[in-house]
């Protein structure tokens, strides 16, 4: 998941019949901002959280610190197994780190050694059909892709090249780390295989309307 | 197999389910040929349209329309799409028939089967619909799902430091094969003539007996190829097969008049007997 | 403000031993249950949950009902701008329904076209009679499924469970993928079909030979 905050208007110049949408209080100022950071991935400027809630930076840095604090359990509350940081100039929630070891110790469950045989198989499609989107290798495996996509990702083995301005779609391809793995220098020492085989994806959209 | 009295009480419980009911579609049976699914969906559409009561016998008026509909298909596109529809409009041509029987005086056996077919059209419709209400279940939830959004971020990069590191066996060319693997598509896989439990009538045994008589060349109405034939179900597996060879576009047929005399015609340009072993693999189990 | 975990004294002192890391207080449990959620990227079974956290099935189950009531403010607290939702058999934080407007900026996702109705009547067909296979639903829908199967295959939805050893007849049913995107933990929250399939359904395949 990726944030665009390129997109986001820089000023309040676009005000699209806030009065609905806007948090109201103080309390539900709170509640908008740990759900947009629930789930974004960068680390969000106080002002882009302003501007997309289209409240003043003051209100937002007053909520983000008392979120701070409620995580934190400073007041007498619980203080949760994560906490709210600013990095970067943004603030992302982060495991507290009294619980990295657990997290750590799941990581590695999650994570073993070796590939399994479908990230061999989605990675190898990759590696052929490079740029390519994750529904189009779904489309050859006839699997979803998802979560393989995300671990091959994970392991630096592949990465986003681009986003196709029409669909939005992100296309993948093979890192220097993966050719390393392999043994090679770049992408044409691959033995050649059949240039019959088909890529799968035909006729397959059809069925979405 | 007969429907129960059960089957009557249907149409009252099929409300509780969201959505609007499918056979309520205003756009009736002027729509064209491709907006219905298959031929059910046509027939639910007509039944909705009388708002007759699927399980009334009343069904002569929707065969009526039916046929009358599938007249006016002319493209050969949508004629390719109404060989579909041939199988259910024999069955609703049947029903016509046994609408006709005087009530309680069934006496052969041949108007048992009428009934019978009657009831399985009407149990499989009723099946039909009852999937195709589901289905707008389906839909609104992955909608409302599609809507919601999961905390799913990049892990954090003290954790991904802490990740075992990867152990890679795979030589190139064991990484070349596993790309072949993976890229050869995926047929989806036919039921071939090897198999051991074939069924009673093999329409591919049928369909090969109705390449070998019309291949020559000569014309041959359908009466001619089921000479001979005595067992009901291999006369319906060489009608079977001759649908399926119309798909093929192995044959094609003409019939002048509703309820004609059916002319078939060989017109494959390209035929290889491999082209027999997939026919009829959507009837096998 | 950064915070160096690296030098926080709770991490680099814990000897690496099974007593020491686990949660010792229900309390704790809870917190170390809310810190994996916050990187796990699918939903997380109890029983994953309670293997990464070496404690009983019943006592991760009890957190987690906890955690729900919590986020959920049942108890006077604060109703959260998230929530922790049990979807395909597993738990998984999401922006809690009345916030998903005000992060719908911070999302690209790439939203997957929507099945067609055909699709979608083929995928309840699988769903309520799998295992099944693609000439058994084509017998229902009276129609040939064959590229919508392979479309509901390469959306994840659908999975071959095994092939019939007398007829080589691929079986079908549905993923835990499915169960994720309606929203529902398991096949028995599908509505119930029964009241509309009357008597009658069993011997259909068997008649249609």
């Amino acid at each position: 998941m990726t944030i665009d905050t390129d997109t986001l208007p820089e000023t309040d110049a676009a005000p699209r019949d806030a009065t609905d949408e806007t948090p109201a209080t103080p309390v539900e100022l709170e509640r908008a901002i740990e759900a947009i950071l629930m789930i974004a991935d960068e680390p969000q400027s106080l002002v882009s959280l302003a501007t997309a809630l289209r409240r003043p930076v003051k209100a937002v840095h007053e909520a983000v610190n008392r979120l701070v604090s409620d995580y934190d359990g400073v007041d007498g509350g619980v203080q949760r197994g994560f906490e709210l940081r600013e990095v970067g100039g943004g603030w992302r929630i982060f495991v507290r780190a009294a619980y990295d070891d657990v997290v750590a110790d799941f990581v590695t469950a999650e994570n073993p050694s070796r590939l399994s045989q479908a990230a061999l198989e989605t990675l190898a499609v990759i590696a052929y059909k490079q740029p390519i989107t994750r529904s189009s290798v779904a489309a050859i495996r006839a699997v979803n892709v998802d979560s393989v996509v995300r671990t091959l990702a994970g392991r630096g083995l592949i990465t986003e090249l681009f986003t196709d301005s029409e669909t939005g779609a992100i296309n993948y391809g093979t890192t220097p780390l993966m050719l390393q793995q392999l043994g090679i220098n770049s992408l044409d020492e691959l033995p050649p295989i059949s240039p019959l085989l088909a890529d799968g994806s035909e006729g397959f959209d059809s069925d979405f309307r | 197999m007969a429907l129960s009295p059960d089957a009557h009480a249907v149409d009252g419980s099929t409300t509780s389910l969201a959505g609007p009911a499918p056979d309520a579609r205003p756009a009736g049976f002027q729509v064209a040929l491709s907006n219905f699914e298959g031929p059910f969906d046509l027939l639910l559409s007509l039944i909705g349209k009388h708002e007759l009561d699927i399980t009334e016998i009343s069904l002569s008026r929707v065969t009526n329309e039916f046929i009358a509909y599938l007249s006016r298909v002319d493209s050969a596109l949508e004629l390719d799409q109404a060989s579909e529809f041939l199988v259910v409009a024999a069955t609703l041509l049947d029903l016509k028939v046994a609408g006709l029987l005087p009530q309680g005086e069934l006496v052969d056996a041949e108007d048992v089967a009428l009934l019978e077919a009657r009831d399985l059209l009407f149990a499989r419709l009723l099946q039909y619909r009852a999937f195709k209400e589901a289905s707008a279940w389906f839909a609104g939830h992955l909608d409302a799902e599609a809507k919601r959004h999961t905390r799913s971020v990049r892990l954090e990069e003290k954790f991904r430091a802490r990740t075992p590191e990867l152990v890679w066996t795979l030589t190139l060319d064991d990484f070349a094969a596993l790309a072949t693997l993976a890229l050869t598509p995926r047929e989806i896989p036919v039921v071939g003539l090897d198999h051991l439990h074939a069924p009673l009538v093999s329409i591919r045994e049928q369909a090969a007996h109705v390449v070998a008589m019309l291949r020559s060349g000569e014309s041959m109405t359908f009466r001619q190829l089921i000479a001979g034939a005595d067992q009901k179900g291999v006369v319906v597996a060489r009608f079977l097969a001759v649908l399926e060879l119309y798909r093929h576009a192995a044959l094609s047929f003409e019939q002048l008049e509703p309820l004609g005399e059916l002319t078939l015609r060989w017109s494959a340009e390209n035929w290889s007997e491999d082209n027999l072993a997939n026919l009829g693999a959507d009837y096998d189990n």
